[in-house]
């Protein structure tokens, strides 16, 4: 059993169904992430967690204790919203200390928990300040001391960054995993955004139409998608029609070219198959390919070079129709391909994954 | 640009214009109260009066009465229909309307009927016909007291205040006194100042349930019987009503600040 | 959770009995005309008097042309002020309430005063004088139009819209009737409805200018003379708004599909 | 002269200065994008170009015309906004033909015209519907195609894709830029994200504070920064404190370590200066490095390993204390860096850019 576990939780708003069948176990100062579309499910289950929405079915324990229908201002849980949520008529320090004043703690110890998470989260001495004098990632700050004040057994927070500037996200994102790991605190953090989801968590648990996809590290949700909504939503995928070949060997048939795959297949012969190639993975090679290493090789001719910036997107259309995109790194000294030139593209048997 | 600008302020001219011409009317027929002259006779007479200071102070009582009953009514109220049943919203809004659709005619029938009698004889003692005075002006200050709630409630994000407050292990009554109140300060301002003017200017009901000790039967007594001073009259209320506007006009602006966008925020 | 949602309830249900308390009572006392039984005689009195219905078809103009004069007044200035002179409109809507700060009396005195003679002399022939309550009824309007205008203008972005025309070459006459008319019917409906209960309902503007050619004075003129009738008269005028009510709402609800959210924008 | 030429154009509100001294010649077919942050004056300059703003100084030249103060509905120019702003009373067909039917053209020439643009859009038969009936990303569609149907001399986009979803906004990106083609049409784009811009642009022109930072094609501006402004904006960069070693040679000292520059430096010796490298052009070699074809070699320690999806970011410090990122990408054969393992660092002279 984890300390944060959610049992068989659904939730139904009339005929809709927002989350099927939830199970998570979350470990003591872990941080998961839920990732998803708008309207996955994401937001509801945590909501749940945290009180504010009541599950259909399930049970949802923290720390042995049993918290499905407890309502939310008795379930010592911080919350951090998309909208900061500070009080404007309170200061930064009536902010962060308000958790403390509704449970009656001392007025010192207030002071004092106050100061100290106005150190943590790098903002001393704006304690007197109003929320409408900081800025949003400032604000948010703010929020997270105030959500960490009542020492919570578990801290959620539904798309905190959202609302922020691309430089001040990359920035508070490394704040909140910095204080997330000095605290050891357990974390739930709901993301539509698949790069902060794979940069902050422990593990990810990715959502669709209100049902879990697939948990797992970020290494492995990236590079072992187990359905091709995983597969497509995160990162950029190539997703090729093909043909099972050989399934012991692990051959499929692309066009009139065969792929080998790292592992056998499932399938039958001449099945249907999704053949899913991450763009990174895929070489340029010169026209004639010398299979090394046991590489697949490919024809193709070049139809569009996109610069991206780092990374050169390179759209390649093999002769049968179907077209791969490769990412290269931008590098000033090596040629661009030109639309039109003739080129082999590589990849290893293992940068191959196989969808049904 | 420059002829449509022209347009936009000919409008905004005519606009002005449009109104000031009968207070002017009024302005300068308050002065002649003496043949032939300007003078501020009739401003004297009706400032020496001491019914004008009783019936003022009596209204200005009922009115800050009426401000705090509607609060304490709308306020729960307007928050738990946002928080919980916004379904109820039209509802409701349609309800707040009421004073509009109902003439005050009928108001005042109605309450006297249900209240001189019976289990709650209301009009039988001072504090009593107060008390039904209060009541009759909740109703008619609802519709722009209310819409100042809501809209200050509109304004703050009451769902995710709320929730925040909770998950910090507030209550209801911590989140309602300590969140909520104090944030509608500033939007409850307009609706309270409305409340003042429509109940000091109030004839029907006052008239009724109280007669001349109230504001609005007093000003209508002596518009029957005193012409200048009738003028004077109207323009003094006219003057104390744009007197409390501007001071909160000003509070409001001196709370604008804190009710700005965050900065960075999008 | 269960326990405070009742509470929710319980003050609802509170609000609605504080309303249609005095309701009852005086649909109650408009059925007993013969003593000790109910009946519709008051109300079969009423609608048989052609008085009723030549007042009441007066008002019904008397507002429609209300209507028709504000909208044309204020949709271009608070157009333009939106868009050109956003700075103005707290002075704007300080000047709409006007009406809520000068008594009707103030400003019937001040119209007849200025119409009645010299270079406009209004009051001599029966048009003038329904052009002059006409003017009186839009100032009276005006907090209720401009509030309308001005909340539709709010939810269209205004701006947006106008630069988006002139980009495709439309000038000011052709963004005023194609774009911003069109868009806010539906938001100019309530205002247009309260506007007609005010009218219908109001006495004093109307007993000075035009006397008992108007519902309001009728309505007066009934009250002080047949108890019953009276009430019945005040029960049908409620029905009759309510009614208007329910169509405008209606009208309201069917256009709401049109300006609901456009699926997946933020 | 080129197409649309704006001339020492500057906006002044009251005492700030929105826009200073805008020079730009657009070629007739051009793809030019304003890119900056919030603020920099990019929108204002936009504005100026449509006729919403009037320049305080300078003038605007349209295919030989001076309209600096013309009406903006005298202009020709077409407009797509964020918002969309599309008219809610009028159907997708009503809101295409609303220019044509403005300048009174003849009802079947609105007709055919409004028809060919809904092909063009990929939006066929959707000509009856109510703009709230369409999704975010169709709605922009419909308000290109009304910008497009008055047959404008220049296209002016503001953001048009920051209200919409990542997926939508990658895909209408290539088809504004398809149609862009097609057309052949002058356009001016704005946005404040440079993969747009990036991959849009025949041009950009980088703005900050009011100012042009630089003009020049994606490549030019993601590989040859001419200020430390534009480096940092667009694409990670590391920016290290380094002294000037030898100018004539292009060597640098950065802590202990001489780093060489593809270029002679304008600075003298000694002086202070920054050196900028992208993360992806640096390579992690195992320590001890074999200074390969002249490249320059650093030795440093993993301080932790992000994991973003198709790139995998590592944090090294140097033992003098400058921190730099490398950038590789996600390869489940190779071996990742771990925290405390010492690496070395390679990269080419050509790589190394000095910032005064």
């Amino acid at each position: 059993m984890g300390f944060l576990t959610l049992t068989n939780v659904s939730k139904t708003f009339g005929q809709t169904v927002a989350v099927h069948d939830f199970n998570l176990d979350v470990e003591r100062g872990e941080f998961v992430s839920f990732l998803g579309p708008s309207g996955c499910g994401k937001t509801t289950t945590l909501r749940m967690i945290a009180g504010f929405e009541l599950p259909s079915t399930g049970t949802i324990v923290v720390n042995g204790t049993d918290i499905t229908y407890r309502p939310p201002n008795r379930r010592n849980v911080g919350m951090v919203f998309q909208s900061y949520a500070l009080f404007p008529n309170m200061t930064v320090a009536e902010n962060i200390g308000f958790g403390l004043k509704v449970a009656r703690a001392p007025k010192p110890e207030i002071e004092r928990t106050v100061a100290e998470l106005l150190e943590i989260v790098h903002l001393p001495g704006l304690g007197n300040r109003y929320p409408h004098q900081l800025s949003g990632g400032q604000q948010q700050r703010v929020a997270l001391a105030r959500a960490l004040a009542i020492r919570p057994q578990v801290l959620l927070l539904d798309e905190p960054l959202s609302a922020l500037d691309a430089k001040i996200r990359v920035e508070l994102r490394a704040e909140i995993r910095r204080i997330q790991q000095e605290l050891g605190i357990t974390t739930v953090y709901v993301t539509h955004d698949q790069e902060e989801a794979l940069s902050l968590s422990d593990r990810i648990v990715v959502m669709n139409a209100g049902r879990v996809e697939q948990i797992g590290t970020p290494f492995e949700i990236y590079n072992y998608p187990q359905t091709s909504f995983v597969a497509s939503f995160i990162g950029q995928l190539n997703l090729l029609p093909v043909s099972v070949q050989d399934p012991t060997r692990g051959e499929v048939l692309l066009g009139r070219t065969i792929v080998r795959v790292a592992e056998p297949l499932s399938a039958d012969l001449g099945a249907e198959a999704r053949l899913a190639i991450r763009p990174e993975e895929i070489k340029l090679a010169a026209p004639g390919c010398a299979s090394e290493a046991g590489n697949n090789c490919l024809d193709a001719t070049v139809e569009s070079v996109t610069f991206l910036g780092s990374i050169v997107r390179v759209r390649t259309a093999m002769a049968e129709g179907p077209t791969l995109s490769v990412d290269l790194f931008n590098d000033r000294q090596l040629a661009l391909p030109k639309p039109g030139e003739p080129v082999t593209l590589t990849f290893p048997p293992q940068a191959c994954r196989v969808l049904a | 640009m420059r002829q449509n600008r022209f347009w936009g302020w000919f409008w905004t001219f005519l606009g002005v214009l449009y109104f000031f011409t009968p207070l002017y009317a009024t302005l300068d027929f308050s002065l002649r109260a003496k043949k032939g002259q300007l003078t501020l006779l009739a401003y004297q007479r009706v400032l020496t009066d001491p019914q004008f200071w009783q019936t003022l102070l009596f209204s200005l009582a009922m009115a800050v009465a009426t401000i705090l009953v509607s609060l304490l009514l709308i306020v729960p109220t307007a928050y738990w229909i946002r928080l919980r049943l916004p379904g109820l919203r039209p509802v409701v809004e349609f309800i707040t309307m009421m004073p509009f659709v109902v003439p005050p005619i009928v108001l005042v029938f109605g309450l006297l009927r249900v209240y001189s009698g019976g289990f709650l004889p209301l009009t039988n003692f001072a504090a009593g016909t107060n008390i039904l005075l209060v009541a009759g002006y909740v109703v008619l200050a609802l519709p722009y007291m209310y819409r100042a709630v809501d809209t200050g409630l509109a304004a703050m994000d009451v769902r995710t205040l709320t929730e925040a407050a909770q998950s910090l292990g507030a209550g209801w009554g911590t989140i309602l006194a300590h969140i909520i109140f104090p944030n509608l300060r500033s939007a409850v301002l307009s609706g309270a100042f409305l409340t003042l003017a429509i109940v000091i200017g109030e004839f029907t009901i006052a008239s009724f349930v109280v007669g001349i000790k109230a504001f609005g039967p007093y000003m209508s007594l002596v518009g029957q019987n005193k012409t200048y001073e009738s003028s004077a009259l109207a323009i003094i209320s006219f003057a104390l009503t744009w007197l409390f506007m501007g001071l909160i006009h000003w509070l409001g602006r001196s709370q604008a600040g804190q009710r700005q966008q965050p900065v960075g925020a999008r």
